[in-house]
């Protein structure tokens, strides 16, 4: 299991919406945010590459968020 | 347990991304009076882009050129870069010794009394009596104007410059296998390999964009290979998938057997040998490729193994990665092989490995020797401001090039003296032995720089010896031992064309005025021209004139860029010689037929290395040779240096930075853990460095990154002379030194 | 009859050996001898580990828990305790040596007087329990070890490692040892170290009934009413009539001043009121 | 131990420090700490300094200054404490001081300019920082906290900053 920090960018005043989706995700955890255009998020993913997938899969499918910055990657061996 | 680490995960998790939510940088707010200049990083050899911010008339910042090669890439040097004009030691007025003693004078005076003591030397003891020591970060026009100043006004061919010193190897290496200097490939090829062979380069500290790109190379294609051949585990060495370490000097025996490995294990191309490469010894090209293999017969791994100290598996899973079929293969090098008594051969072998699998001239595929300097290819090797060159790839010694220069130069036939003068450790060695009473030193630090520079800084203090020194920043190691200091115009302060390690030739705008009296080096020189009575020859009033004459010499030699026009490299974001024509777009890859336009179209091969006359690569068979001075009982550990990414040469820029000193305070000697146990000292602790040529006390760092009886010492520091220990034995081809390997002892101080 | 001998000489060589050690090693270990390290918490002697007891059952009530290497640390010196009686405050200890020589100061200067006021020391026994159970009562609470932190013996010993050899300024250790000072010179006689530290206090209740100690025959005191022993005593403690926990430190000196064989040190007697003796082997 | 129990001035005075290695998590360190001084004397770098006033009760605890002086997880302290307090490891990897958080506000990297200081010195070498695709440093759970990375940050006010693993 490989779990991360990662800070997700994204259009002025977006924010909130893409929370909203992102939220009902099982894996992502949300953790804080300015309101506007940024996002703090915990993400569990089962590997490291599961984990660029999803993000590249975020920054393809939806066009609100600029970038998914990783800030701590640690992998969990369970 | 898995749940409190779990735990422990996400709130560590939660706790970096929640500090990274406290805001990206936004970029710059273009405010009302700002203008962005473009220019070139005045660092490494990489030749990077960027923009330089202007605001009040003063250099506020700057920011990576996103449409040169970097991609708006910088590293932290460059960044930080507008802190230079401002810094403390910036020489800001013209400086005579009186009594010892530097003090501040006009240009008049300052002028005068350069060009009398040039006229006093040169009418009692002959043109010879003075002499030109330039620099690969001089522009391209300020080089050419020196050039053409010493070899056709004073008639001297006592010109040469610091890329002696980090770049003639890998000049001896390009003209002796393919018959012209400079590289065949470009950085573009990074994007392509998929095995890179680093051998005796430390590409993440020296060149840490090219290093950048092969590390998204690597990402972009799992399946790329790095080799790293060094004796340390330096951080380049870090991303490698097979790391070499070898005792210093034995490059040659593991070379060739990665070419008895290739030769032996069937990844020859023997089509491309057929076509395209004939086999030397010595200077003859008479030998054959059963010459060769027999001559490889020596080259075992297991033998090589054993002279280098390294294991014989990875000499051969080194060969076989790089020999792959289908694979394309690139080797980049610097100072490991040039700063070597036996640098030209070492780069001839690593030709060899690319020629013998005909792994070069496709993309991907390359020897690419990476420089120090931004402008040692450009200004200096192109330009020929060499003790034995005349530009653009003629030699002094051709008569028939002296009498083309002559004509290009309109001065009488003859003019050009026959003999070529003395190479940059001779040159010191003539003004020891007072046979060189005038020296200009321009934009260079030799008084730091220089191999066993305690001797050499002596020579400077001669006092029947006049030293002029040409220079943005005062005291720095050389600038205290002149007679004259002269401020020249830093970076951003000029206008000129910097040519970078691809032959990539860019231009550097002015963005600000020279600060206090300083002036560009060209005005400099041609002032002195004027002097001396040949303003004639140096009428410049811009640094396009200058360019526009170089454009004329250039023409009809295999450099010409005859298409680069000030106004075209105002536009572009560098351009790759050949380029003959103002439609042409630059050349990637020379030697290749439809990319270089000097290969005709009707030639029967893919690649035609016209630099030889039978346009063909030479595999040379060089033997094995050590070191000039290995270590031995007196002085028994190896003794190395080289470069950390936080600086950058002799530190009279970089060390001005206080963002760089506090990451780098001051240069170390990296002992590997076994050495310090025997020495018993620990990182802190001090250690006297002592050689058969002088000593220097130096703070340990201990660290696995060095290899054991190995210790290596960062070349920045001007108050920790790195060079007070290394050797001054020659390259005997390219006459470069061999600053990287030399016997030491080493006490706890 | 034979005179009986002088102890104070050797205690003060004794003390004064100690107080000179914490002056030097900084020293020492700034010059790379190891073997010696730590202050009075806790002490490493070449491969022994020492832990003064107070401080370490403050650790214990502040974690709420107990290490091995901790007991294993105690062993020695509570087995010292035990056997030796508190000779911690009396021949080791440097703020010990301090106090007396303070309190020798403020007797010459100040012309108090030079005698303790009868069972004065009785009355300190329950402020002594108090401020033990106050210090460990606190360490508790605030999770903290609070004679590790505040308790003298620590304090003067890592001063001077603070100040010679860590180069730091020592406000936490100056101050509250400056208050520790101010409470020597302000309030009565030796209060520091007979009332207030809570390091006197634990090895004080260390002592079990054959620990060494002094031991009083009533047949051979000379006459009980001019007695001077209790006058040499430095806590004003009657060893006549005191009892196992009244705060001896077997300093010796009573059985010094003691001009009959009267006062003897020994194992095995108990140090219960004479009322209650009984029969004991020897 | 009782996680109430975190003591009374950590609460009224914020941060607490970054430990020595092997150290027990926070609120426990402070309680077996014996303030005996010796971790602090066998630092061959003096890197350790006893904490001050303003730590409260933790006053002489034993903290870290990465800034000043980082870890460089010579292991030489653990194994001379004697209370349990530091965990007698040798193994520089299995430290958990704290753990390294970027700034990206402040951080080079994050502005596109090519820095791996912090990448380059970090004592394990690319276990505990490594640069991610476009090569921004990324914090991976191998970091010890030594601090060596915020020793060495070249940014003025450090872009990179070890928080104390009891802070979390």
């Amino acid at each position: 299991m490989v779990i991360a920090g990662v800070l997700i960018t994204t259009k002025p005043g977006q924010a909130p919406f893409v929370a909203a989706s992102l939220g009902a995700s099982p894996h992502v955890q949300l953790v804080g945010g300015d309101g506007s255009e940024r996002l703090a998020a915990v993400v569990s993913r089962e590997s490291g590459e599961a984990l660029e997938a999803w993000a590249e899969e975020l920054l393809r499918d939806d066009e609100r968020i600029l970038g998914v910055y990783p800030t701590f990657v640690g992998h969990d061996p369970e | 347990m898995s749940i409190s680490r779990r735990e422990f995960l996400e709130s560590a998790a939660a706790a970096s991304a929640l500090a990274a939510l406290s805001g990206l940088p936004r970029p710059v707010q273009a405010a009302g009076g700002e203008k962005w200049v473009k220019s070139v990083c005045r660092y490494c050899g990489t030749g990077c882009g960027l923009y330089i911010g202007v605001r009040d008339g003063k250099v506020f910042a700057v920011k990576g050129d996103k449409d040169n090669h970097n991609q708006g890439f910088l590293c932290l040097k460059g960044f930080l870069l507008p802190q230079i004009l401002t810094a403390p030691t910036r020489c800001l007025y013209p400086m005579i010794r009186k009594d010892g003693k530097l003090v501040r004078a006009s240009w008049e005076e300052a002028m005068s009394l350069v060009a009398s003591k040039f006229k006093e030397a040169i009418e009692k003891y002959g043109p010879d009596a003075v002499a030109f020591y330039g620099s690969g970060q001089g522009l391209t026009e300020e080089t050419y104007v020196a050039n053409k100043l010493f070899k056709a006004g004073i008639r001297t061919n006592n010109v040469d410059g610091n890329p002696r010193l980090c770049m003639a190897s890998a000049v001896g290496g390009y003209v002796t296998t393919f018959g012209k200097d400079e590289p065949m490939g470009c950085y573009e090829d990074i994007d392509h390999a998929d095995v890179f062979l680093l051998v005796g380069t430390n590409t993440a500290e020296a060149h840490p964009i090219l290093f950048q790109r092969i590390v998204r190379r690597k990402e972009k294609a799992p399946g790329t290979k790095v080799i790293v051949m060094d004796p340390r585990r330096t951080p380049t060495a870090r991303i490698a998938d097979l790391h070499i370490s070898f005792k210093p000097g034995t490059d040659l025996a593991i070379l060739n057997a990665m070419a008895y490995v290739l030769v032996h294990e069937g990844y020859v191309d023997e089509e491309f040998i057929k076509n395209h490469v004939v086999f030397g010894e010595g200077t003859e090209t008479n030998k054959s490729f059963e010459d060769y293999k027999a001559f490889l017969a020596k080259y075992t791994p297991e033998k090589a193994a054993a002279i280098a100290g390294c294991k014989a598996e990875d000499i051969v899973t080194a060969a076989r990665w790089f020999g792959a079929r289908g694979k394309a293969s690139m080797s980049m090098w610097t100072m490991g092989l040039n700063q070597r008594t036996e640098g030209v051969w070492a780069n001839n072998l690593v030709h060899n490995l690319h020629l013998i699998t005909g792994k070069i001239g496709t993309p991907g595929s390359t020897p690419f020797s990476l420089t120090g300097q931004p402008n040692a290819c450009g200004g200096v090797r192109d330009g020929g401001a060499l003790s034995h060159l005349l530009p653009y790839g003629r030699l002094i010694a051709n008569e028939a090039h002296r009498k083309e220069m002559e004509k290009l130069w309109g001065v009488p036939e003859g003019t050009l003296k026959p003999k070529p003068g003395p190479s940059t450790v001779e040159m010191f060695q003539k003004v020891e032995a007072g046979e060189i009473k005038c020296l200009y030193i321009m934009c260079t630090n030799p008084g730091q720089s220089l191999p066993n520079v305690g001797r050499y800084r002596k020579a400077l203090q001669r006092d029947d010896v006049f030293v002029v020194v040409a220079e943005a920043f005062h005291p720095t190691r050389t600038s205290e031992l002149a007679d004259v200091v002269l401020p020249a115009a830093a970076w951003a302060e000029k206008e000129g064309v910097y040519g970078c390690a691809e032959r990539r030739y860019q231009l550097l705008e002015q963005a600000i005025p020279p600060s206090g009296e300083a002036r560009p080096d060209f005005e400099i020189l041609c002032d002195l021209g004027r002097r001396l009575g040949l303003g004639h020859l140096v009428p410049y009033k811009t640094p396009t004139d200058i360019w526009n004459e170089i454009l004329t010499v250039c023409k009809g030699t295999v450099y010409d860029f005859t298409g680069m026009t000030r106004e075209r490299l105002r536009q572009a974001h560098g351009l790759l010689w050949p380029l003959p024509t103002p439609d042409h777009p630059g050349t990637n890859r020379r030697y290749v037929k439809g990319e270089d336009p000097f290969v005709p179209a009707d030639w029967p091969h893919r690649i035609k290395f016209y630099g030889r006359p039978d346009g063909r690569a030479v595999v040379w068979m060089r033997p094995f040779k050590g070191p000039e001075e290995a270590p031995d009982a007196e002085y028994p550990m190896y003794y190395t240096t080289g470069r950390v990414i936080e600086h950058w040469h002799t530190g009279t820029m970089t060390r001005t930075c206080k963002e760089l000193v506090h990451a780098n305070a001051e240069a170390v000697a990296e002992l590997h853990p076994a050495d310090a146990q025997k020495l018993g000292v620990k990182t802190g602790d001090k250690v006297k460095i002592t050689s058969r040529r002088g000593s220097q006390v130096f703070k340990v760092k201990v660290t696995d990154t060095s290899r054991e009886n190995l210790v290596f010492v960062h070349m920045h520091d001007d108050q920790h002379l790195c060079n007070l220990i290394t050797i001054d034995a020659l390259d005997p081809i390219s006459k470069q030194p061999e600053f990287k390997v030399c016997g030491v002892k080493v006490e706890k101080a | 009859m034979n005179k009986p001998r002088r102890w104070t000489p050797l205690r003060r060589s004794v003390q004064l050996a100690v107080a000179l050690l914490y002056l030097v090693l900084p020293f020492l270990n700034r010059w790379g001898l190891r073997g010696f390290m730590g202050n009075l918490a806790s002490l490493k002697v070449g491969p022994v580990d020492l832990l003064e007891p107070a401080v370490a059952l403050s650790v214990v009530l502040a974690a709420g828990k107990i290490t091995a290497s901790l007991v294993l640390a105690l062993l020695p010196v509570v087995a010292l305790a035990v056997v030796l009686g508190p000779v911690f405050c009396s021949w080791v200890c440097p703020w010990g040596l301090l106090s007396e020589g303070l309190d020798y100061l403020k007797i010459r200067t100040l012309h108090l007087h030079r005698t303790w006021t009868a069972d004065g020391y009785r009355k300190l026994r329950p402020l002594r329990m108090a401020a033990l159970l106050v210090f460990l009562l606190a360490s508790s609470v605030v999770a903290s070890p609070l004679v590790a932190l505040l308790a003298p013996p620590r304090l003067v010993t890592a001063l001077p490692q603070e100040l010679f050899y860590l180069s730091v300024r020592p406000v936490v250790t100056g101050s509250v040892l400056l208050l520790w000072l101010l409470a020597e010179l302000f309030l009565p006689r030796r209060w520091v170290c007979r009332a207030l530290c809570p390091v006197g206090a634990l090895w004080n209740f260390l002592r079990l009934p054959w620990t060494l100690q002094v031991r009083f025959e009533p047949t051979l005191c000379v006459d009980p009413k001019v007695a001077p022993c209790h006058l040499h005593c430095p806590w004003g403690i009657d060893p006549r009539s005191m009892g196992r926990f009244d705060g001896c430190t077997n300093c010796l000196r009573c059985v010094e001043g003691c001009p009959s064989t009267a006062l003897r040190a020994g194992f095995g007697k108990p140090m219960d009121p004479p009322v209650r003796t009984k029969k004991v082997s020897t | 131990m009782k996680a109430s129990r975190r003591g009374l001035f950590p609460a009224l005075c914020g941060r607490v420090p970054l430990r020595p290695p092997g150290a027990r998590p926070e609120p426990e360190f402070a309680a077996l700490c014996i303030r005996c001084n010796r971790c602090i004397t066998a630092c061959p770098y003096k890197t350790l300094k006893p904490a001050s006033w303003i730590y409260g009760e933790r006053a002489g605890t034993p903290l870290v200054v990465p800034r000043k002086i980082p870890c460089y997880l010579c292991m030489a302290c653990p194994p001379v404490c004697p209370t349990g307090a530091l965990d007698p490891i040798t193994d520089k990897r299995a430290v958990r001081m704290g753990l390294a958080v970027v700034d990206p506000e402040s951080c080079f990297a994050h502005q596109g300019i090519l820095c791996r200081t912090c990448v380059d010195e970090c004592p394990l070498e690319g276990e505990a920082i490594y640069q991610d695709g476009e090569l921004k440093p990324v914090v991976t759970e191998k970091c010890v906290g030594c601090g060596v990375c915020e020793k060495v940050c070249p940014v003025a006010e450090p872009a990179i900053v070890v928080r104390p693993r009891g802070d979390q």
